[in-house]
């Protein structure tokens, strides 16, 4: 057996993982994309444990261990964003925008369909030290 | 290492193994398209349930057997639990993509194009004769409470960990100090 | 008296630095009202001159070349930086200067009776004084650089706290230029040391750039003169004067135009000249070109003032357009007259400045068409001292300003070989039209503001100059007069030093 | 004899310091009334510029009997290493040197005593006084330099005294402006000159006079001839000749003795004293003095005109002023310095008479303008007198001395074109080929005669429309003789004015003589009729279309106006504009180009954690294919 097969596989099936954490703007189905990524290292560790011939068999320990923690985390994961869900009315990623700078244009709250919204020039700033107002 | 039998001429494993590669993928590219959600759920499950079969076939049948009974029966239930309680749209959902979806999309290419070259230029050659019984539970069971106790009993306290916080979170009852 | 030998008295050197150190140190502990702090400011800037004057008392004049009073003590042993000092023919005036204007900054302040702050002020003063004095003291690239940058902050604070209704925007743009100026001048430093191993200033003077291959000197003599021309100013690089003068209090203002402009051109007579000398060579014609452009833009520039102190410091910018040119000469005399034009500008600059402030003071501004005119009949011996300083400053023979500019232009007149002549006798041309553009625009500001008939704004009741103003000017008039009918007491210091970096080329 | 020449030049300036410092300390410490620190002041005034006047004396009378050896006696202070050519701080006594500062103390004390009592209700006498004393120190320093610098000293300070003393009542604007005018005309012949001099002192190898006199055949022709034109600027611009004459006429808003002093027989003559003093350059460089000629025959029938239009009566002398030092470089020109040295001195002392008594009657006239004399003869006989004198000697009436100067001076440019060099009487035996080219000799010679012919005219002109006629005066007529310590000096001064002529032993010649008296006589005639015919009208009108352009100094001075003033004012706000929106506008520029990127870098922190995460992926693969490629 071609140890090319399955590790490819376990590439393809990550970029894909990689694609739906990126894309998509329902956070379930970001959960989801993980679990793929999660699943492919499980492909792989099998993989690489057969080909080793390892008599530990350390890869599928592991594997399991990686399923098991995968669970712990999608039910920590589900828990925010029910959480998230019960603040915010909606679990869509591209509305959760805290993390955004205080600037008077793009409301954090607001849902902002761009996700590079047209910000206007910085007009002044609100409040910042004294060198802003200084030139 | 003796000479690899080309690729030419693949092994019954081989094949199966490449059929159900095919399904993970082809169910994978599924789940994160598709337009509706409860869909994606239930793509994830056919594509969890290849990849079982891919262990079997890689003779680590103890482990195809967890996956089965703890990802396609446990973790993918959580995730339509989840589904519902967020009451997200049943049927076609038009904007289930965010814009991002362009940069996502090179970004993904780039990192398959990258990990597939490298693995493939790194592993041409690894070839290995499977012989049942490697992956039997008695074996893992074997290795797990000889050689992995201590992680094993360190995951435990992650799972209660994890139990615990995911009660904290959900219940509204419980105010932060 | 008997040459003191040199290493017995390293003290002296060092005690010109500790002492202000000190001071501003205490300063910041010490609880006293105004008048013990106006006494105690008064006797550290004392005190600092003692060990100068000595300094120059103990100098032996027959070898000024050679580095005297040298102090030598490894400081970082790691990049092996050393806290090396020493006084020369060209560092020893300017060390009397400062000092000198220091104490007369302290004079003024101590009659000044509205400055609040007083406390901070002299503080920061002091601090000024230790950056200004190791800059000229110091004989290794980096202690240079950090006295060149430890000058900065005080200078900032004193204008961005006690200055002009602008003072915010003026300050910051003043440290924010220099700065990156000075950003520029550490490149050159470390590009020399990166190329040489040594940062001692006297060695790399000694080996007359030997180690150094003509692009890499080029290159350092192109950023380190950058750094040094933002601080000088030369032409282009001058924004940041008139903005810092017109806002910064009148003690600022002085040791402003009086001193730290001088730290420029120092550099190009301890650093850029002598340690790049085909650097120097390659960039002459463009430091000539610059420099006389800043006189001719510098005197226009005046004639259009309508504010009496930015008017000031645009002159200042022409008067260092002549000392650029008398370095970018490369000939003894010319770097003489620079070194000469140093000191004579800082005297009469400083004078300048403390005039227009009690002009200020007494109108409540300075603009020239507010102040009307008939100074000399209302305040008629400030009117006469300003006379006096802008006939020195505009050059009159027989007064310090005079020296500088001529023997610039003579340096000008026959550049060092391998200058293109008639590209600086353009240059002597275009500074001698200076010249006259430079007295057009001082008489025709006396004749708007001390002659005519007294115009409508009233002085305070302050009345004419005062005691504690007197005592701060007159030794500048006495210096001014000194040097202009004798200028043998400075050129015989600096012209030995002079001749050895130059001629051992 | 060093000694006594570096005090004589030295006392004034002491002098000059004691006026300045002295009644201040005086009236500071002592609070006593102003006329008390003018009598105080007037002691430090006359008393250093008399014993100044007495060393002067003694030194030239020992230089002229040779009394030391050679002609020219020499001391130097200390040697100033300036790197290149040193400068050495020294004095030097020639024979032209010594009567010159004969001249130029006489005359300062007479000025001095004169102005105590012209300026005795004056509260700035003090200051007044203390820069004339500086200015004849000034002076007295370019007289006996022996250094091409010192003597640049001396001759820039000069110039500031001749701006304080002319902005001397400077609450008036005008005068103030005519100060500036004055010092900055002066000032850019003052730059030229400094360029002459490097030129003479690189091309000679020293600062010293004496060096460069001597080692002029060293020199090539094309150095000697433009350090000769350089110096001629300054010349031009100290003595008001042609291109920079325009600020003479304005400086005569200064009080009346400045006039006579500085712009009459010392600063004035302070250019023409330096050709001399180097003619040999001057020989070797004829371009030069084909230039210096055009210059002089322009400048003397020019001012001579302009002179002849001239309502305001102090103007009038001026433009002669002009005209005659034109009369001068004229026969410098014509290769006779001694001619020209010999009018100097007399033009030097009538024409500071002339002043002197114009002082007089504008003092009690109570106006510049001659429209508003007339008829003074019976009420100020003894000014009448001397300005008869005065007169006279300027329009070279045979008694006067201005005849013989004036001869001398016409028959060396009469014999300019001409013959060989040789013939005119003390010419120098100059080695160099013929003289001044034919045509520009012809020029000179022809202009000189017109401007004998119309000095005449205007002299006479200002004689009739002072003293003869009714009297025009408004203000009644408490016309009467000044104090006597005004009158003294003007007598003392009318001495010379009228028997220096006899001093020079050489005869004059009479063809020229009899056609300058001609000449003089023809101009004096034609304004007498014009005058008989109409007392009260100017007769000025005899120049009919051309007395407009004649008043006004052919537009010279509104060209420069236009050429150079207001251009340069408009470039000064031109540069104001510049710096504030092109050099100021890149510095703020640069400022807000900085704080707009940063707001383009903001852009991107619009709180989607999505694009953070695919920047780290991407950053991730980049640094993983740059491992991967390059390690």
């Amino acid at each position: 057996m071609h140890i090319v097969y399955p590790v490819v596989v376990s590439a393809l099936l990550f970029s894909i993982g990689v694609y739906g954490v990126l894309a998509r703007r329902n956070t379930i189905l970001v959960l989801m994309s993980v679990e793929l990524m999660l699943n492919a290292v499980n492909l792989n560790l099998i993989a690489f444990d057969v080909w080793l011939g390892d008599r530990l068999h350390g890869g599928q320990v592991l594997t399991l261990f990686v399923i098991v923690i995968a669970a712990a985390e999608l039910g920590l994961g589900l828990a925010i964003v029910l959480a998230v869900f019960r603040n915010r009315r909606t679990v869509d990623l591209d509305s959760l925008r805290d993390l955004a700078e205080p600037g008077p244009d793009c409301d954090a709250a607001g849902p902002d369909r761009g996700v590079a919204g047209p910000a206007p020039a910085p007009g002044p700033r609100r409040g910042t030290g004294q060198e802003g107002a200084a030139t | 290492m003796s000479e690899a039998p080309s690729y030419l001429s693949p092994t019954g494993h081989e094949i199966v193994f490449l059929l159900l590669g095919v399904v993970v993928v082809g169910t994978g590219l599924l789940v994160v398209t598709t337009r509706q959600v409860v869909h994606a759920a239930l793509w994830l499950v056919v594509c969890l349930g290849a990849l079982a079969g891919c262990y079997l076939v890689l003779t680590a049948e103890f482990v195809a057997w967890v996956q089965v009974l703890i990802y396609v029966g446990a973790v993918v239930v959580l995730l339509l639990f989840g589904i519902m309680l967020t009451r997200a749209p049943i049927g076609r959902s038009p904007d289930l993509d965010s814009r991002n979806r362009p940069v996502a999309a090179v970004v993904a290419l780039a990192t398959a194009a990258v990990l597939v070259t490298v693995v493939v230029d790194g592993f041409r050659h690894a070839y290995v004769d499977l012989s049942p019984g490697k992956g039997t539970a008695e074996e893992v069971g074997v290795a797990v409470f000889r050689y992995w106790v201590l992680p094993f009993e360190a995951l435990s306290v992650l799972l209660l960990a994890a139990l615990v916080g995911a009660i904290v979170i959900s219940r509204t009852d419980i105010r932060g100090r | 008296m008997t040459p003191v030998p040199a290493l017995a008295v390293p003290v002296l050197i060092v005690s010109v630095l500790i002492v202000p150190a000190l001071g501003a140190a205490l300063l910041l502990g010490l609880r006293l009202q105004v008048r013990a702090l106006k006494m105690y400011g008064l006797a550290v800037s004392g005190l600092t001159l003692v060990p100068v004057v000595a300094m120059a008392v103990t100098f032996d004049y027959r070898r000024a070349a050679q580095i005297q009073h040298e102090v030598d003590l490894p400081w970082i042993p790691g990049l092996d930086l050393r806290f090396h000092l020493g006084v020369d023919g060209i560092s020893l005036p300017l060390v009397a200067l400062t000092a000198l204007l220091t104490f007369l900054c302290f004079v003024y302040l101590s009659g000044d009776r509205r400055t609040e702050r007083l406390r901070a002020m002299m503080s920061a003063l002091l601090l000024l004084e230790v950056g200004m004095l190791g800059t000229f003291l110091a004989l290794d690239l980096l202690l240079f650089f950090v006295f060149f940058e430890v000058v900065l902050i005080p200078m900032y604070f004193v204008i961005a706290i006690w200055g002009g209704p602008g003072r915010r925007a003026a300050a910051l743009k003043f440290i924010l230029y220099t700065l990156l100026g000075s950003v520029v001048l550490l490149l050159g430093l470390l590009l020399i040391w990166s190329q040489t191993g040594t940062l001692d200033i006297v060695a790399l003077a000694h080996s007359q750039g030997a180690a150094l291959p003509r692009a890499v000197q080029i290159v350092a003599f192109v950023t380190i003169g950058l750094g040094l021309a933002v601080k000088t100013p030369m032409w282009p690089l001058h924004t940041w004067l008139p903005d810092a003068h017109t806002e910064a209090p009148t003690v600022g203002s002085v040791l402003l135009a009086g001193v730290l402009l001088k730290m420029g051109t120092y550099g190009f007579a301890r650093i850029a000249i002598p340690v790049l000398p085909d650097g120097a060579h390659a960039v002459a014609p463009w430091l000539g070109a610059f420099a006389v452009v800043g006189i001719v833009y510098g005197a226009l520039a005046c004639l259009a003032q309508r504010d009496l102190k930015r008017m000031i410091a645009y002159s200042s910018v022409g008067h260092m357009g002549f000392v650029l040119l008398g370095f970018a000469t490369l000939t003894p005399v010319g770097v003489n007259a620079a070194l000469f034009g140093n000191i004579a500008h800082g005297l009469i600059t400083g004078l300048l400045f403390f005039l227009a402030g009690a002009v200020k003071d007494r109108y409540g501004t300075a603009d020239m068409a507010e102040l009307g005119g008939g100074m000399l009949g209302r305040l008629p011996y400030l009117g006469s001292l300003l006379t006096f300083a802008c006939i020195a400053s505009l050059g009159l023979p027989g007064l310090a300003g005079f020296w500088g500019e001529m023997l610039a232009l003579f340096g000008a007149f026959e550049p060092a070989e391998g200058l293109s002549r008639p590209l600086f006798l353009v240059f002597m041309a275009v500074g001698g039209l200076g010249t006259v553009l430079t007295a057009a625009y001082f008489l025709v500001m006396l004749s708007r503001v001390t002659h005519g008939p007294p115009g409508p704004l009233t002085p305070s009741a302050v009345g004419d100059v005062r005691t504690f103003e007197l005592s701060a000017w007159v030794p500048l008039v006495l210096l001014i007069l000194v040097f202009g009918l004798w200028p043998k007491a400075l050129l015989a210091i600096t012209d030995p030093a002079v001749q050895t970096f130059l001629e051992a080329r | 004899m060093m000694v006594m020449v570096a005090c004589a030049v030295l006392l004034p300036f002491l002098g000059a310091v004691g006026g300045l410092l002295g009644p201040r300390a005086v009236r500071f410490a002592a609070r006593r009334a102003a006329w008390r620190a003018v009598r105080f002041a007037a002691w430090f005034a006359v008393v250093p510029t008399a014993v100044a006047a007495i060393l002067a004396g003694v030194a030239a009378v020992r230089v002229l009997r040779g009394g030391t050896g050679g002609t020219a006696v020499a001391g130097t202070l200390t040697v100033v290493e300036t790197g290149s050519l040193p400068v050495a701080v020294g004095l030097e006594v020639t024979r032209l040197s010594a009567l010159t500062g004969v001249l130029v103390t006489v005359v300062a004390l007479a000025v001095q005593v004169y102005s105590v009592g012209y300026m005795r209700d004056d509260r700035r006498y003090p200051s007044y006084s203390a820069f004339i004393s500086l200015f004849t120190s000034a002076m007295l320093l370019v007289v006996y330099a022996a250094d091409l610098i010192v003597l640049y000293v001396g001759w820039e300070i000069m110039g500031l005294c001749s701006y304080l003393l002319i902005g001397h009542w400077w609450e008036d604007r005008a005068n103030s402006r005519a100060a500036v005018k004055a010092f900055l005309v002066t000032r850019l012949g003052d730059v030229g000159f400094l360029f002459g001099i490097f030129v003479l002192a690189v091309g000679a190898g020293s600062f010293r006079i004496d060096d460069v006199v001597t080692k002029y055949p060293a020199m090539s022709t094309t150095v000697l001839t433009v350090g000769t034109l350089l110096l001629l600027v300054g010349v031009a611009g100290k003595s008001a000749q042609a291109p920079l004459h325009t600020w003479l006429p304005d400086a005569m808003a200064g009080p009346t003795p400045i006039s006579a002093l500085i712009h009459a027989a010392t600063m004035v003559a302070a250019g023409i004293f330096i050709v001399a003093r180097l003619f040999p350059l001057f020989l070797a460089a004829p371009t030069t003095l084909a230039v210096l000629a055009i210059m002089a025959a322009l400048g003397m029938l020019g001012a001579a005109l302009a002179a002849l239009a001239q309502d305001d009566l102090k103007r009038v002398l001026a433009y002669s002023t002009i005209s005659q030092l034109a009369f001068m470089a004229g026969a410098l020109a014509a290769r006779d310095d001694d001619a020209a040295i010999f009018h100097l001195f007399t033009h030097g002392a009538f024409k500071a008479l002339l002043f002197l008594c114009a002082g007089l009657i504008i003092h009690r006239a109570a106006t510049n303008l001659m429209s508003g004399m007339g008829g003074l003869r019976r009420a100020m006989p003894i000014t009448f007198a001397t300005t008869t004198i005065g007169f006279a000697a300027l329009m070279g009436l045979p008694p006067a001395s201005g005849f013989f100067s004036k001869d001398a001076a016409l028959a060396a440019m009469g014999a300019a074109p001409g013959a060989a060099p040789g013939t005119a009487p003390g010419a120098v035996p100059s080695a160099v080929p013929s003289a001044v080219p034919g045509a520009v000799g012809w020029i000179l010679y022809g202009t000189a005669l017109a401007t004998v012919a119309v000095t005449g005219a205007y002299a006479t002109r200002a004689w009739l429309r002072t003293f003869f006629g009714e009297p025009r005066a408004q203000t009644g007529d408490h016309a009467r003789e000044g104090p006597a310590s005004m009158l003294w000096p003007v007598i003392l001064l009318a001495v010379p004015a009228l028997l220096l002529g006899f001093a020079v032993p050489a005869a004059p010649h009479w063809g020229t003589a009899a056609l300058s008296v001609a000449l003089a006589l023809l101009g004096a005639g034609a304004v007498y009729a014009t005058w008989r015919g109409a007392p009260d009208a100017d007769p000025a009108r005899l120049l009919g279309p051309l007395r407009r352009a004649c008043e006004q100094a052919f537009y010279v001075d509104t060209a420069y106006n236009a050429l150079f003033v207001r251009p340069v004012r408009w470039l000064a706000h031109a540069v104001v504009r510049a710096d504030d929106t092109v050099v100021d506008g890149a510095v703020r520029g640069s400022g807000r180009t900085a704080r707009g990127l940063s707001g383009v870098l903001r852009l991107a922190q619009n709180g989607n954690a999505q694009i953070y995460v695919s920047g780290l992926v991407a950053g991730l693969l980049i640094i993983v294919v740059g491992a991967v490629v390059l390690g």
